[in-house]
C-alpha cells in the first residue's frame, strides 16, 4: 500500500489528511528493515537539529536512543512523524512509502505510532473511550456516527488495559490519572492502532521507581510484535532494557552497539565527561 | 550566600527533588554534578522561584526567599543563565545586555569589563540575539546576567553545544569570577572535566537526591566519574 | 433488547426521559389549554405575550443547542451563528412576504419596498420562493452551504481558536453591511415585516401563534434528542478529543478537518431552521439580527448555561432572556450594565456555567453525606 | 461673510460722500439706471461700471439698499436720515426737494447691480479683493460686464488673477453673438480647470431640439478639444483628492489599529472593548472642549492641546483598571477573554449612554483646522483630515519611540518574547503587563481624539471601529508594527479606489472578503514573524 493509496482516502485531497479508513497492513519489510533515515539535515534558523543523520531500524526491533541535551534526538522523531520536514535527506517506511510526502495524520495511519515527551490524552474521556478512539478501524465521519463496538473489539480493549495497568481505572476521566498513569495510557492507545513502529520520547520522565520498572516489562513485551524506538536520559532504564544503543551527538550519530560497547566507546566517554 | 535547606519538588507522580540538602559559600564555585534527568535544572528553577517548592526552604544572606516571585530574587542578586541560554531572540545583542539592567538604578550602564570578557559581544552589539551562534548566545546568556552584578551566579549547563574554543573562553571567565570573590557561583554540569577545574566544591545528584558532595580536591578520589559515565 | 430501545437508553436515562415528557406535556397541552381555553383574566390564563416571548425564547434556545455543539463540544467559538440564524430567518422572511399578496400598501404584487424602488419584477433569487416547501428547502441549504464553503477553507488552512472567531465576525458584519443595502433586495435596513398569512392561515391570531408555538416546541426537542445522539455517539467523542488535544486525534488516524466541517455545517443548519421559526412568530427580519453583537450573545448564553451541557445550553438561554425581556421592561438603561457584568462575572467565576455550579454543589453535598456516613459508622 | 465687508466698505465710501467729496457721473446712465426701461436700466449699469468711478460703487450701494429716490422724475437723490445728496455729483441738497418718489429695483436690475458690485471690486488695489471679485465673477457674469473686465484684463497684473480672468471673459464671451469671439473664447476656455467650465462646454454642445445650441460646427469641435483638454485636468485632480481620502481613511485606521498592536499583536489580549476606549478619548475630548467652551472661552482654539493628553490618560486609566480587574486572570485563555472584554464593551458604551446621553455629541474643530487648503480648482484638502494625517504619523513615531527606545519599551518586548526569562533577570512582569495594556488603551485614546474632529461622537462609535482594527492587525501580521501600517494604508487606498466603482458599501465588503480569504491563505498576516519563534 504506497503513499498514492493512503492519499485516495483523502475525500478533500489538498492539505487535508488522511480520510481515515483502514489500512491493510502493507509496510513492505523485504529487507528486514522498517525505517530507514538517510543523510537527514535539519536547520532551524542558522542552529543545525540534524546534521547528515543516518540511521535504519529492523523490523521488531527495540532501539534506545541516547544522548546530551540537543542531540536532535527529538527532532529526530518530529521528522519521522512529519511533524518537520527535513531540509535534505531521505525517510522511508518499509521499502516503499517516503514519509517526507506524507501528512501527520497519514502517517499516523500507516502505522508509526509516537508518545510525545508530555503526555498528551482525551482528559475529558475515559481510560476506556481514550483507547476506544485511537483504536484502527474506520476513522471517517459519517462511520464514527454510527459506530458501535463489537465484542472483538472490547476484548481487544481489555487486554490493551490490563497490559498498561488500566484494567482497574477503565472508567475513570483520564484527567485524574496520575503522570505515568498517562504516560500509560498514551502508549496504550499508540497500541491501539497497531503500529508498526512505536516512537517512545522520554517515556519514564515523571514516572515513579515502580512504574519506570513495569515500563521497562512493557518495552521489553512489546518489541518484536512492534519496532520500538525509545528515547530516554534515564541510564539505569536504558541500561535494563537496551539490546542496541544508538548515541547521537550533535545532530549525527556518534555511536551504535550493545550497551557495553557504547559505554567502552572513546568518542563516547569523551562527549559524556570529556572536554 | 544561599543555602540549600531539604527541598523538596513534585512532577507528575515522580519525586524530582528529595530533600536536598547543600550550602552555596561566597568567592567559591560550587559544581552540581549528575546525569540527565536526576533534577539539576528542577532545582534551578526552585532556587529561581519558576516553580515553586512543595517543602523546605531557601535562605539568601540569612532571609527566607522561597515564597518571592523570580523578579524579586533577582532584585536580591541571584542572576540565572538557563540552560539553552533563553536570550531574547528579537532584541539586540545590546538590548539583552540592557535587560540585565533591569534590577539596577536608571541610567546604569552595561559595565564594561563584560566586553573585555566576552569581546565578541562588543562587535555584535547590533544584531539580533537570535542570530547569534549557539556560542556567542552563551556567552551572551553570561554578559546578561553579570551585567545584573549579582552576588549568586547560576549557570546550567554552559557547556552544551558548545565548540571547545569558547568553552575555554567561558572556563577562564567563571575561574576570574570565582576568584574576584565578590560573588557565589553554582554551576550545574554534566561534563566531568569541565566540572573538575572549576569545582572548588563538588555535589552530585542522582535520582533527585544528593548522593554525593565535599571539595573539589576529593572528585578523584570519590569517584564521582562513575556516578556520570553510563 | 432492541436497537432502538439500545438508542433510547443511551440517550437518556429514565429520569432524563419523564422530565423530557413532562416539559412535551407543559409545552403541547398546558400551554394551548391555558391560552385558548381559559377565559382572559383566569388565574390559569397564559397570556398571548407569554406564549410569543416563550415561542421566540425556544427559538433562542435551538440556537444555543448549534452553538453548544460547536463552541461547548468542539471548542471552536463560532462569532457568526447570528448570521445563520438571519439567513434562515429571511429564507422564510420571502415566503411571508409573497404570501402579502395584493395587501400591501401599495396593493401591489411585489412587496411595498420593491414597490418604493420602482422594481418592476422580483430579482432572481426571489423565484420560486411563493412555494412554501421551496422556502423551507432554503431554510436548510443557504445556511447550509455558506458554512460548508466557508467552513472548507477555514478548517483546511488550520485557523484555529480566536482568528477563527474573528474572522467569522468579520463575515457576519460583512453580510449585515450588504443586507443594509436597498438593492440587495432585501427591503435594506428595515427588512421583512407586516406578515399577513402563512400556508394561508393568518399569523396574527392566537390559534396560528399557538400552532408556531408548538412547532417550536416540537423542533427544540426534536434539536435535543439530535444533538444528545451526536454527544453520545463515537463522532461527539471525536469532537471533544479535538477540543482537548486536536494533535492527538490527528496522530491517533482521524482527519480533524472533516469532523469539524461536519458538526460545523450541522450547527448552522440548525440555527436556519431557528431562524426560520423565528420570524413569523415575531413578524420582522431585518439585518441588524447579523449585527456581531447579537453572535456574540449566544455564546454567552451558552457559557452562563455551561458549555458541553446540552441541557445547560437550553437553561442559558431561557435565563439570560427572559432577564432580558424582564430589564428591558422594568428598568432598561440596567440590561447592558447585567448583560455586560454577565460577560465578565461567567468567564471568570462560572466557568462551566450554572449547570457545573449545580454539579459541584450535588457533589459537595453527597461527600458530606459520605463524610457523615463514615462517621457514622465509626461511632 | 464677504457681504458684510463690502458692505463696511461703502459705508465708509458714503462717509467721504458726505464730507462732501464730490465726483462726476453722467447723469443720464444715472437717471437710466434710476427710472429708465428693464433694458436700458442693465445697460447703464454695464455702462457706469466700465467707469469705474468711485461714486458708482456708492450710487449701487444706495440702489440696492433703496435708499434713491428721484425727483420729479429728473434728478436722482441719495437720501438717508432726512439728508439728501444728488447721485451724479455727489454734492449736498437741501432742502430735500417736493415729489420724491423710490426708485424701484427690480429682480433683474438687482442682479445686473450685485454682480456690477462684484466686478466694480476687480479694479481695487486690494489683492484679496480682487481675487474676490473674480471668483464672484466665475459663478457668471452678465455680459454688460464685458467691457470692465476687459479694462480690469488690461490692467492687471496678478497673473492668477489675469488667468481666471480671462476665463471669466471667455465663459461670457461665448454668450456673445459674434461667432468670432465664440471661437476665440472656446479656445481660451481650453486653459481652465474651473468643473463650471466643463458644464459651460457642455452645454454648448448639447442639442436643443434638433439643433445645436451652438449652431457653428466648427466651434463645436473646437469645443469638443477644449472639452477634453479641461476633462484630462479636472481627472488629474480627482485622482489627487482619491488618494488623499485613501491616506485620510488610511491614517484613521492606522490610529483605531496602533492600540491594538500593542494589546493584541504584543500582548496576545484579545481586547473587544478596544472600540470602547477608543469611544472614551473621543468623549474626554469632548469634556475638555466643554469646559474650554465654558472656563476659557478665549483658548477656545487651542483646547486640542489640553484634549490630547486627556484623551490618552483617560483611556490608558480606564484600560489599567481592566487589565488589573479581569484581564490578567484571563492570561493564556483567548476566547475567555474575547467574552469577558465584550462585556466590558458593553458596560463602558451603557455607562456613556447614561452619562451623556444615547445621542451623538459634536465636537468642534478649532478655526484653524476648519477649511481647507486648495491645491486645486477642484481639490480641496480638509484641514482636518490634513491634521489628522500627521497625528497619526505622531503617534506612529512616539509608539515607535516608547517600544524601541525607552526602558518599559524593551521590558515590554522582553515579555513579550519570553516572560520567564524577563522576570528572571528583575522584571516585574505584572507590572509591565499593566503598563503596556495602558500604554495601548492610552493610543486607542488618542484615536478617539482624532475621530472626534471628523465625525460625531456617540456611544457607539467604538462598535463601528473595532471590527476594522482587529482586521488591520491581523492583516498586518500579529506583533508586526510595520506590517499594520501597511495594513492600514493599503486597506484604507483600496477600499476609497474600490468606493469610486463599486460604492462605499460593496467596497467594504469586497475588502472583508479579501481578507477572509487572505487569512486562508496566510494565517500570519502579510509580515510573519519566521524561524522558530513563529508559533510563539
Amino acid at each position: 500500500m504506497s503513499a498514492a493509496q493512503i492519499r485516495d482516502g483523502d475525500a478533500f485531497g489538498g492539505g487535508a489528511a488522511a480520510g481515515g479508513r483502514v489500512l491493510t497492513p502493507g509496510v513492505d519489510v523485504s529487507h528486514k528493515t522498517i525505517l530507514y533515515l538517510e543523510d537527514i539535515s535539519v536547520s532551524f534558523d542558522g542552529f543545525k537539529a540534524l546534521n547528515q543523520l543516518s540511521l535504519d531500524i529492523d523490523n521488531g526491533e527495540l532501539r534506545c536512543i541516547i544522548g546530551p541535551n540537543g542531540a536532535g534526538k527529538t527532532t529526530m522523531m518530529d521528522v519521522i512523524t512529519g511533524k518537520t520536514r527535513p531540509d535534505s535527506g531521505t525517510v522511508f517506511f518499509g521499502q516503499t512509502i517516503d514519509l517526507a510526502k506524507l501528512t501527520e495524520a497519514e502517517i499516523a495511519h500507516a502505522g508509526i505510532g509516537r508518545k510525545f515527551q508530555k503526555p498528551t490524552v482525551f482528559e475529558q474521556h475515559s481510560v476506556f473511550e481514550n483507547l476506544e478512539l485511537a483504536m484502527k478501524t474506520d476513522k471517517r465521519v459519517r462511520f464514527s456516527l454510527t459506530a458501535r463496538l463489537d465484542s472483538a473489539q472490547r476484548d481487544r480493549i481489555a487486554e490493551t488495559l490490563s497490559l498498561i495497568h488500566l484494567a482497574g481505572a477503565a472508567d475513570r476521566p483520564a484527567g485524574l490519572l496520575s503522570h505515568g498513569q498517562k504516560q500509560w495510557l498514551e502508549i496504550g492507545m499508540l497500541l491501539m492502532q497497531e503500529p508498526r513502529v512505536l516512537l517512545l520520547d522520554e517515556p519514564v520522565a515523571g514516572m515513579t521507581d515502580e512504574e519506570t520498572e513495569r515500563t521497562g516489562e512493557l518495552c521489553k513485551t512489546l518489541a518484536g510484535k512492534h519496532s520500538v524506538i525509545v528515547v530516554e536520559h534515564d541510564m539505569d532504564f536504558v541500561a535494563g532494557i537496551a539490546r542496541k544503543v544508538t548515541v547521537l551527538h550533535e545532530g549525527s550519530v556518534l555511536a551504535e552497539g550493545s550497551m557495553d560497547e557504547v559505554q567502552n566507546d572513546a568518542r563516547v566517554i569523551e562527549v559524556y565527561l570529556g572536554r | 550566600m544561599l543555602s540549600i535547606q531539604n527541598l523538596n519538588q513534585y512532577y507528575g507522580g515522580s519525586h524530582t527533588l528529595r530533600d536536598v540538602n547543600f550550602d552555596i559559600p561566597q568567592g567559591a564555585c560550587t559544581t552540581l554534578l549528575g546525569r540527565n534527568g536526576v533534577g539539576k535544572t528542577t532545582l534551578l528553577k526552585c532556587l529561581m522561584g519558576l516553580v515553586p517548592a512543595k517543602s523546605g526552604a531557601l535562605m539568601f544572606e540569612g532571609r527566607d526567599i522561597t515564597r518571592l516571585t523570580p523578579y524579586q530574587r533577582a532584585g536580591l542578586g541571584l542572576a540565572y543563565v538557563p540552560q539553552g541560554r533563553e536570550i531574547f531572540p528579537r532584541l539586540t545583542v545590546e538590548e539583552n545586555l540592557r535587560m540585565g539592567l533591569a534590577t539596577r538604578p536608571r541610567g546604569a550602564s552595561i559595565p564594561s569589563q563584560i566586553f573585555d570578557m566576552f569581546p565578541v559581544l562588543r562587535d555584535m552589539l547590533g544584531r539580533r540575539g537570535g542570530d547569534l551562534s549557539g556560542g556567542q548566545q552563551q556567552q551572551l546568556a553570561i554578559g546578561r546576567a553579570l551585567a545584573m552584578q549579582p552576588k549568586l551566579l547560576i549557570l546550567d549547563e554552559p557547556t552544551e553545544g558548545i565548540q571547545p574554543s569558547i568553552i575555554k573562553d567561558i572556563e577562564r571567565v567563571i575561574r576570574t569570577l570565582a576568584q574576584q570573590g565578590e560573588m557565589a557561583i553554582l554551576l550545574v554540569e554534566q561534563y566531568y572535566d569541565f566540572a573538575r577545574s572549576l569545582a572548588d566544591h563538588y555535589v552530585v545528584m542522582s535520582r533527585g537526591e544528593v548522593i554525593k558532595s565535599g571539595p573539589g580536591e576529593e572528585m578523584e578520589r570519590e569517584n564521582v566519574k562513575a556516578c556520570l559515565a553510563l | 433488547m432492541g436497537p432502538l430501545a439500545q438508542t433510547v437508553t443511551r440517550l437518556y436515562g429514565r429520569r432524563g426521559w419523564s422530565v423530557l415528557a413532562a416539559c412535551a406535556v407543559i409545552l403541547f397541552a398546558l400551554f394551548p389549554l391555558a391560552n385558548l381555553a381559559m377565559p382572559k383574566g383566569s388565574l390559569f390564563y397564559i397570556s398571548d405575550y407569554t406564549v410569543a416571548l416563550t415561542g421566540k425564547i425556544m427559538c433562542y434556545a435551538i440556537v444555543a443547542l448549534a452553538m453548544d455543539l460547536i463552541w461547548g463540544y468542539t471548542g471552536i467559538l463560532s462569532l457568526g451563528h447570528g448570521l445563520f440564524f438571519a439567513l434562515g430567518g429571511y429564507m422564510m422572511g420571502m415566503h411571508l412576504m409573497r404570501m402579502i399578496g395584493r395587501e400591501g400598501q401599495y396593493q401591489s404584487e411585489l412587496p411595498d419596498f420593491m414597490v418604493f424602488l420602482n422594481w418592476k419584477a422580483y430579482p432572481w433569487y426571489w423565484s420560486f420562493t411563493e412555494h412554501f416547501w421551496y422556502s423551507a428547502l432554503l431554510v436548510v441549504l443557504v445556511p447550509g452551504l455558506l458554512a460548508f464553503v466557508f467552513g472548507f477553507f477555514a478548517f483546511r488552512s488550520r485557523i484555529k481558536g480566536v482568528y477563527f472567531s474573528i474572522i467569522t465576525q468579520a463575515l457576519t458584519f460583512a453580510f449585515m453591511l450588504l443586507f443594509f443595502r436597498n438593492d440587495t433586495g432585501f427591503g435594506g435596513n428595515n427588512g421583512f415585516t407586516d406578515f399577513k398569512r402563512i400556508l394561508g392561515y393568518h399569523v396574527a391570531t392566537s390559534q396560528t401563534r399557538m400552532a408556531l408555538f408548538m412547532l417550536t416546541g416540537a423542533v427544540l426537542i426534536l434539536t435535543l434528542l439530535f444533538a444528545r445522539t451526536i454527544v453520545a455517539s463515537k463522532f461527539g467523542r471525536v469532537l471533544t478529543a479535538i477540543r482537548d488535544a486536536e494533535s492527538r486525534v490527528m496522530f491517533s488516524g482521524y482527519n480533524p478537518v472533516h469532523y469539524k466541517l461536519a458538526i460545523w455545517t450541522a450547527s448552522a443548519v440548525i440555527c436556519g431552521i431557528a431562524g426560520a421559526l423565528y420570524v413569523p412568530q415575531v413578524g420582522i427580519i431585518n439585518p441588524s439580527e447579523m449585527s456581531p453583537a447579537n453572535s456574540i450573545e449566544i455564546a454567552i448564553w451558552v457559557a452562563v448555561g455551561g458549555r458541553g451541557s446540552l441541557v445547560g445550553a437550553i437553561l442559558g438561554a431561557g435565563i439570560v432572556n427572559f432577564a432580558k425581556s424582564w430589564f428591558t421592561v422594568a428598568f432598561p438603561e440596567y440590561w447592558l450594565f447585567f448583560l455586560g457584568l454577565l460577560f465578565i462575572l461567567v468567564t471568570l467565576y462560572l466557568p462551566q456555567g450554572v449547570v457545573g455550579a449545580f454539579d459541584e454543589i450535588r457533589r459537595r453535598i453527597e461527600e458530606r453525606k459520605l463524610g457523615q456516613a463514615v462517621r457514622g459508622s465509626a461511632a | 461673510m464677504p457681504t458684510r465687508t463690502i458692505s463696511a466698505a461703502l459705508g465708509l465710501a458714503l462717509l467721504l460722500a458726505w464730507a462732501g467729496f464730490a465726483w462726476a457721473l453722467p447723469a443720464d446712465l444715472v437717471l437710466a439706471v434710476a427710472a429708465g426701461k428693464s433694458d436700458e436700466q442693465v445697460a447703464a449699469v454695464g455702462r457706469l461700471v466700465v467707469s469705474g468711478d468711485a461714486g458708482v460703487e456708492a450710487y449701487f450701494k444706495a440702489l440696492l439698499d433703496g435708499t434713491v429716490q428721484v425727483a420729479g422724475g429728473k434728478r436722482v437723490l441719495l437720501v438717508k436720515d432726512e439728508q439728501a445728496a444728488d447721485a451724479a455729483t455727489g454734492e449736498k441738497v437741501a432742502p430735500l426737494p417736493e415729489g420724491l418718489e423710490d426708485a424701484v429695483v427690480n429682480n433683474r436690475l438687482r442682479g445686473a447691480l450685485e454682480s456690477a458690485m462684484g466686478a466694480l471690486k476687480l479694479i481695487s488695489p486690494d489683492r484679496a479683493e480682487r481675487l474676490a471679485a473674480v471668483k464672484t465673477l466665475e459663478d457668471g457674469a452678465g455680459e454688460e460686464m464685458l467691457p470692465l473686465i476687459a479694462k480690469a484684463l488690461a490692467a492687471e497684473a496678478d497673473p492668477q488673477i489675469k488667468k481666471s480672468l480671462a476665463l471669466v471673459q471667455a465663459s461670457v464671451q461665448l454668450k456673445s453673438a459674434d461667432a468670432a469671439m465664440r471661437m476665440a473664447a472656446v479656445k481660451a476656455l481650453a486653459a481652465s480647470d474651473n468643473p463650471n467650465t466643463k458644464t459651460l462646454l457642455l452645454g454648448l454642445l448639447e442639442k436643443k431640439g434638433d439643433n445645436f445650441s451652438e449652431p457653428d460646427a466648427a466651434i463645436r469641435a473646437e469645443a469638443q478639444d477644449s472639452l477634453k483638454a479641461v476633462q484630462s485636468r479636472l481627472s488629474v485632480g480627482e485622482r489627487i483628492s482619491q488618494v488623499f481620502t485613501g491616506i485620510s481613511l488610511g491614517s484613521i485606521l492606522l490610529l483605531a489599529a496602533l492600540g491594538l498592536a500593542i494589546t493584541y499583536g504584543l500582548m496576545g489580549v484579545i481586547n473587544m472593548a478596544h472600540g470602547e476606549l477608543i469611544m472614551v478619548g473621543a468623549y474626554s475630548a469632548y469634556v475638555v472642549q466643554n469646559l474650554f467652551r465654558t472656563q476659557l472661552p478665549g483658548l477656545f482654539d487651542w483646547y486640542l492641546l489640553a484634549a490630547v493628553p486627556a484623551a490618552f490618560f483617560a483611556s490608558a486609566l480606564v484600560g489599567m483598571l481592566l487589565e488589573r480587574a479581569v484581564i490578567r486572570f484571563l492570561y493564556g485563555r483567548p476566547l475567555e477573554t474575547l467574552l469577558a472584554t465584550w462585556g466590558i464593551s458593553l458596560i463602558l458604551m451603557q455607562s456613556v449612554r447614561s452619562f451623556f446621553g444615547a445621542q451623538n455629541v459634536r465636537v468642534e474643530n478649532p478655526v484653524w483646522m476648519s477649511g481647507g487648503v486648495e491645491i486645486l480648482a477642484n481639490v480641496v484638502l480638509p484641514w482636518n483630515r490634513v491634521v489628522i494625517i500627521g497625528f497619526a504619523l505622531a503617534v506612529l513615531l512616539l509608539m515607535w519611540f516608547l517600544l524601541t527606545r525607552t526602558r518599559l519599551g524593551l521590558f515590554v518586548r522582553a515579555v513579550t518574547q519570553n516572560r520567564s526569562m524577563a522576570s528572571c533577570v528583575g522584571v516585574p512582569t505584572a507590572r509591565v503587563d499593566t503598563l503596556a495594556f495602558g500604554l495601548g488603551s492610552g493610543i486607542a485614546g488618542l484615536a478617539g481624539c482624532a475621530l472626534s474632529q471628523i465625525g460625531n461622537v456617540g456611544p457607539d462609535l467604538g462598535q463601528t471601529y473595532i471590527v476594522d482594527s482587529f482586521m488591520v492587525v491581523v492583516l498586518g501580521g500579529v506583533g508586526q508594527l510595520a506590517g499594520t501600517v501597511y495594513a492600514a494604508l493599503g486597506l484604507g487606498m483600496a477600499n476609497k479606489f474600490l468606493e469610486a466603482w463599486s460604492g462605499a458599501v460593496l467596497a467594504k465588503i469586497a475588502i472583508l472578503a479579501f481578507i477572509i480569504v487572505f487569512i486562508q491563505k496566510r494565517p500570519q498576516g502579510m509580515f510573519a514573524v519566521k524561524g522558530r519563534m513563529a508559533d510563539s
